[in-house]
């Protein structure tokens, strides 16, 4: 089958977001692979917004621009999308404005039929749901659980909304709708990355989260609160992003682990506390979801614009590992790498997001759970005699234990101190052992980083290099040039510090592909691999980077 | 049971001799060990200055972090480790400067952990400039015409902000100051102590005027009435107070609905994370009419 | 001449600071060009610390490790440091313990002879002065002018005590001191970064610094906090680093320039406040004086661990320019160009200095401020019709107007933002043209830089690269290379970023000197000019590089 | 003369419809009509937030800076440039939470500026999470069983600071909030209102639970009383009052004697800075015997 892309667009308020859950869940039971984005405008009520859903067979995982089928909750929202609306597109409006639509004023036939407005957008996903050629039976199921709480009354009503919208839909479609989604086997998971990431951090063994709310990184610790006695984890909201990153490294210090989450402002103000992880070797997780900068910039939009900022984050130098994972998935497994290598270097991880990977929903068929776990990396204070906190050992690595759980002190100190973790000015010998100590770790640690993914590579000519989020779309793109005649292939980095050994081959022609102005991946790869580009494939409009994008971008900067 | 000598490290102490540091030091070691603390059993956590390097010069777990930052680091000690007696020596620059965001907000939160100030109204490690309780008017390095800030009253605030012990300790009386202590590590919540801590290199006042100047709070006062507490913060002048100023019983203490709902433990004797937990929250991402059966039971 | 190094040691507190300047004023008005460096423990009294004055005919403005003369104030002193001193050099201490010393018991001469042990230090510097053949008549002028306020009798007191340790030194001298240094013409400045900058600012109109004490950069506020009154200038002290920046930046949103100064993690505080600068183009100078890190690391010592830091700081993209001048001299001018230019660019500009560079004394002839000056960008009023802050221009400056000044108004916004400076959400029009607009400014901004300073490269085979204020000891360590037969040149950058066109010449091998462990200028200049190095010659023990230093490790490594 | 059309402006609003900031918008406008200023002689200053957009609905210069960091910003355009009203337009978060340093040590400064916090007891623009005065229990995205944490009592803390002039305004009474204003902006010194502003979106009570709790401070009270404005500043609950709280002549504003000693001039007005004395300030480094003449003389 090809793929459906499916856009809901209105109001901040308006409701495009529950629409928009439901449907997708419809379409996910239905047995398809979900693919689904948003963007909005950072204001809690108006504008005009989308919530955009792909539908296919295979998981794609990447945003379409344009719309198979546009569903406009208000007449500004249909002026504002329609440009994206494919010509043999269907609209689904209140209101007539074109051939190929369906026109169900659902805001009257709510009132009217149903006695209440509250079931207007339900009738809207009625009608969708028929025009894509779904089972109503599947949408009733995704219904009754969504609204089982409210009360049986408010089950019927929305099950009346979505046959009433389902019927008008399938006849005025009559002709039109050429799609038909009959039920399949396959279940996917329909998770974003804020949903993967907390799982993942309980699963890793994590008992604490200090943030301070900050979009698109706020879903984390709210899931956390929710759940967090079940899981026992404890989320505590700080005062600002010092104090949380100050606090996670008092549970780090004490034997638990622990994490925050921000987004690039926030981040900007845990730069201290990272360095003290850094010189302390206490383990911390830092999440860093990524938004348009700089200072406050567009908070509900997305980029990828601190790469070096991250990886340069901190006075002083220390060992730290970035990762930015591509997807849920990835980021599930990235995050359970992040808690384990943070332990066992004891240092600072930084885990980049991007408000797209954040918010985006993603269908992962398996999420491979056997194949990860939480290890530990705390000594056993019974086998040690004399216990240094910062024992000067050949990989750097120091027996790290816990205050309170035996007879050994554990003492660390922000100042350059000798092993037992009292300041030190001895120059010559102390101060450059414990250096050398610490940068040593960076040592083993290259050895645990993952080889960037690579595609099509030794057959192309033209080899695009991104990092995090845009892997899809640069999936996507590959496939669009290429049936374009092109010779194309792909590197993509979700490991980013430290670099693995690794060699760019020979006579192809190099273009980043990222989410920022000025060619941050590049930067780092000419620095670390002497490697050369062409170019950049930038994107600084807040959207997400998209197969179509690259492929046009191409076409007019590189050919 | 703990001696002095346990407390003893060999650590050379980098104070000016004859700080008067070194007295709170010694009043900390005889509450300790008058409280029966073995040093495994106490955390101490500080900023920078010349205060914060206290938890060098007595053998315990420490943590000495950024200047400014041992709030919150104290707040995740206690956190993760309840059972820890978790003390926090800062400075005046190190809690109410760089710091009072934490101050302010940790007050809030209570959580179970004594916070000592040395208070010399200067900083001191970095060679005397006015420090947030300065009196109006003192010349300094950073303000040599007189500084023109109204200083703070942190007590004030401590007592505004469900703070269930406040006290005022002077360096110049270690054994008034060692039962302050015994009494502020053993209130369960958050207690907080100011200690008086003349600078014999910047500070501008002998000791003896200090001496001159303080009293103690006799036993006819009344350290539960709010009102009467907030007064006694305010006097300062010709007549400072020492003694516990303001003590009523602890709020609920931070984390505690997590603590009796989890485990009373500490943090790093959890049991693993229940993965049968974890997948039924992830399946909850996914459809699941019963057509289809879980991918995963390990 | 043969340069002389002269250490003075003692513990803090026993006034090693006041006899070293003392005699470093003493030597400099005698005529000779002088330079002074002091390394000393994080502490206010006790440790053992040391004072050294380097004395030559022409400035060398470079640390010089071995000693030729020691006075050492204590047993420990003189145990501790007596390693330095040269076998042919000379001790001068209160006790014998070789042969080639200055024997006198200072203290008890001071009590016994002086009826008060505080005449005990100057003393000691009579001896010196005596061993290294200066006159007592420019010590006496100098006493005099020190001790003035103090009244004729203190002044009394330490001419005599001067007159007491000049008669023995030179009675004991005999035959053993081989020094004279008769009054020469030269007037040198003596003159520390610290001191050099806050002139400097003062004379590019500086108005305002607010800034949170820290090590090494106090000293800047605290001489503004002074001389404010006179100068015009406000300082005030801030509660913490972050409202030091934000302050600085509402003065200089109201049109006056503003600065502040700080150390590395103090800089770690004010990342925020930078892209804050960035994104709202408002003007601002922060001087970041480097210490050794990680975390609060070694306050009283020197490094260079900032450069990539400082180069990457901040969440977003936008144009900022990063100098790292050499000397006090250097720093003066680097100064004035970064009030310039961040007015002229509306960017925030960050000044590396170091410890080394804020605290020790260097001698400069003359600082030619006839060749440099303030010039202000601000716009005319009275030209513009309708005012609009971030009007979009070719270049990318918009012109800048002060609040309040005239009927335009003037507002500015941390959010993406249209030209009058509100929100905005337009993200294929305004969003693009804006972060179009800031990176353009780096485009005229890169035609400002300096190019780096090349010293023999021509006829070099050995190439080291440096930067900031390594410069001296780079020099030297030329120098002592070429003696040694070898062919080296030296290509030394203060203007980092953005780097200017340069190339490097083929055929050569390059080396970077560098105050860290890990080689960011190496790192940075691979990214930018595809140059490659065969290393690093790494200083990260807190003590300055030396010219012995490079010397000593190229023969080590390199040979 | 001023009007209401001079501060009108074509930008468009992004508060939820409804919103109780149309009211404090509306209550600023009235207010500097009032007092005659213009808009160019207006500054506002905020951070971010829902309250903190405010300044972009209302024609004046402004600097809509950073979460938290509005007064220090207005701190330096208040050194920079004295004679602009500045005006610091902020939310509970903004000023209490990220921001409550700087509000502990503004307060101890005094520049001569007003602070109006939009207090909506919620962190609003982020989704609802709880903020430093949101009361104990009440559930929030991020607090879902309820907030643990004392509040702040922001108005306590000023009055003991030597804040001069402090005020409880209702978003609900626009002329009561706008005469609030008017006495604020014009009041020498820090002037501080705090002002219930009910999310209607994310907030717990209706407008109208709030307007059965609130009173306006009667004529008999006398706001010049320490320890009455103090119990005043905690009267919470059933009876919420509203007015000026506390009102005493301002001690000496921030920057005085720098103004005093050299030009009340807006800075950017300031002579260039002199080169003869930094001539001379710069020759202090030289020895100077006489031997060599000065070689800058231009
Ligand atoms: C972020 C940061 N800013 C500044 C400093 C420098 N600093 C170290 S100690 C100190 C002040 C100490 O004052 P206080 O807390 O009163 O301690 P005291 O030395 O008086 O005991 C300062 C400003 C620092 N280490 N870190
Ligand atoms: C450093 C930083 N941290 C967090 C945020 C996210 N943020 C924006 S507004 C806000 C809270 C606003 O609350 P409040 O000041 O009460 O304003 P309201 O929206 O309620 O009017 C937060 C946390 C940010 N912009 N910057
Ligand atoms: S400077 Fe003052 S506080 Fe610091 S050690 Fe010396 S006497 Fe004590
Ligand atoms: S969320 Fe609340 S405070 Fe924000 S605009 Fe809407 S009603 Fe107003
Ligand atoms: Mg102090
Ligand atoms: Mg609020």
């Amino acid at each position: 089958m090809k793929d459906i892309n499916v856009i809901i667009a209105g109001a901040a308020g308006e409701g495009i977001h529950t629409v928009g859950d439901i449907l997708a869940r419809t379409i996910s039971a239905q047995g398809y692979a979900v693919f689904t984005w948003q963007e909005y405008e950072s204001r809690i009520r108006g504008g005009q917004n989308s919530y955009s859903i792909r539908i296919s067979e295979k998981p794609r995982n990447a945003p379409l621009l344009q719309a198979d089928a546009l569903l406009g909750l208000n007449d500004g929202a249909v002026n504002k999308y329609k440009p994206l609306l494919k010509e043999e597109g269907i609209l689904i409006a209140q209101r007539q404005s074109r051939k190929r639509m369906i026109t169900i004023p659902f805001g009257e036939v709510a009132k009217e039929e149903l006695n209440d407005k509250i079931f207007a957008n339900t009738i809207a996903i009625g009608a969708l749901t028929g025009v894509l050629g779904a089972d109503l039976d599947t949408l009733n199921q995704v219904l009754a659980e969504k609204f089982k709480k409210k009360g049986q009354g408010i089950v019927q009503g929305n099950l009346s909304a979505a046959q009433k919208g389902y019927r008008q839909a399938t006849q005025q479609c009559k002709g039109m709708c050429a799609w038909k989604l009959p039920r399949q086997e396959a279940r996917y998971y329909l998770v974003s990355g804020n949903e993967a990431i907390p799982l993942a951090a309980t699963f890793a063994g994590c008992r604490f989260i200090a943030a301070y709310p900050m979009t698109p990184s706020t879903g984390i610790i709210n899931y956390l609160a929710k759940e967090g006695e079940l899981l026992g984890i404890f989320a505590e909201q700080a005062e600002d992003e010092i104090a949380a990153i100050n606090m996670a490294l008092g549970v780090s210090y004490s034997g638990a682990r622990a994490m925050t989450a921000t987004s690039g402002g926030g981040f900007a103000l845990m730069v201290e506390g990272i360095s003290l992880s850094g010189m302390t070797e206490t383990p911390v997780v830092v999440i860093l979801a990524q938004r348009p900068g700089p200072a406050t910039g567009l908070p509900t939009r997305t980029a990828q614009g601190e790469l070096l900022f991250s990886i340069n984050a901190g006075h002083g130098e220390f060992p730290r590992l970035v990762l930015a994972p591509s997807d849920p998935y990835d980021a599930f497994h990235k995050i359970v790498k992040a808690f384990n290598l943070a332990d066992k270097y004891q240092m600072p991880v930084i885990v980049l997001t991007d408000h797209f990977l954040a918010d985006s929903q993603f269908s992962v068929l398996d999420f491979h759970l056997n194949t990860v776990s939480p290890t530990s990396y705390i000594a056993d204070p019974q086998k040690i005699r004399d216990y240094k906190r910062y024992q000067l050992t050949k990989n750097g690595i120091s027996p790290r234990l816990c205050p309170g759980q035996s007879r050994h002190l554990v003492g660390v100190d922000s100042d350059e101190h000798d092993e037992e973790g009292h300041i030190t000015e001895d120059l010559d010998v102390m101060v450059r052992s414990m250096v050398k100590k610490r940068l040593s770790k960076l040592d083993s640690l290259k050895q645990e980083i993952s080889l960037p993914e690579e595609t099509n590579v030794n057959d192309a000519d033209i080899v695009f290099v991104g990092w995090g989020s845009s892997r899809g779309a640069l999936l996507e793109g590959l496939r669009l040039l290429k049936q374009e005649g092109n010779k194309v292939g792909m590197i993509h980095f979700t490991e980013l510090w430290p670099l693995p050994e690794f060699s760019f081959p020979n006579g192809k022609t190099y273009i980043t592909v990222e989410s920022n102005a000025t060619g941050q991946l590049a930067r780092l790869l000419r620095s670390e691999y002497s490697v050369s580009f062409k170019g950049t494939i930038s994107r600084y409009d807040g959207l997400p980077l998209t197969g179509e994008y690259i492929r046009s971008n191409f076409n007019e900067y590189y050919r | 049971m703990s001696t002095i000598d346990d407390y003893q490290n060999n650590v050379e102490i980098q104070w000016c001799p004859g700080c008067t540091n070194f007295s709170i030091l010694q009043a900390f070691k005889k509450a300790l060990v008058e409280l029966d603390r073995m040093p495994q059993e106490v955390c101490m956590v500080s900023g920078i200055g010349q205060a914060a390097k206290l938890p060098h010069y007595l053998k315990c777990n420490f943590f000495n972090g950024l200047h400014g930052r041992a709030l919150p680091v104290a707040t995740g000690v206690h956190v993760a480790n309840p059972r820890l007696t978790t003390i926090v020596v800062t400075g005046d620059g190190d809690c109410y400067g760089e710091g009072g965001n934490h101050f302010l907000h940790t007050l809030r939160r209570n959580p179970d952990i004594t916070v000592v100030v040395n208070n010399n109204e200067i900083y001191a490690l970095t060679k005397g400039q006015a420090s947030p309780t300065t009196p109006l008017g003192e010349s300094r390095t950073l303000q040599p015409k007189g500084v023109q800030l109204t200083p703070l009253n942190a007590l004030a605030i401590a007592i505004l902000h469900g703070c269930g012990f406040v006290a005022r300790g002077f360096a110049g009386d270690i054994e008034h100051l060692k039962n302050l202590l015994v009494e502020a590590i053993s209130y369960r919540g958050f207690s907080y102590v100011d200690v008086i801590q003349p600078c014999i290199t910047w500070g501008t006042h002998p000791m003896n005027w200090y001496r001159d100047r303080i009293y103690k709070i006799g036993d006819s006062y009344d350290p539960t009435n709010r009102e009467s507490a907030l007064e006694k913060s305010m006097e300062w002048g010709n007549k400072v107070p020492i003694g516990i100023i303001y003590k009523v019983a602890s709020s609920e203490i931070f984390a505690g609905r997590f603590r009796k709902a989890v485990s009373t433990r500490p943090m790093f004797e959890f049991q693993p994370p229940n993965r049968k937990i974890i997948f039924k929250l992830l399946s909850a991402f996914r459809a699941s009419d019963g057509s289809h059966k879980e991918a995963h039971t390990d």
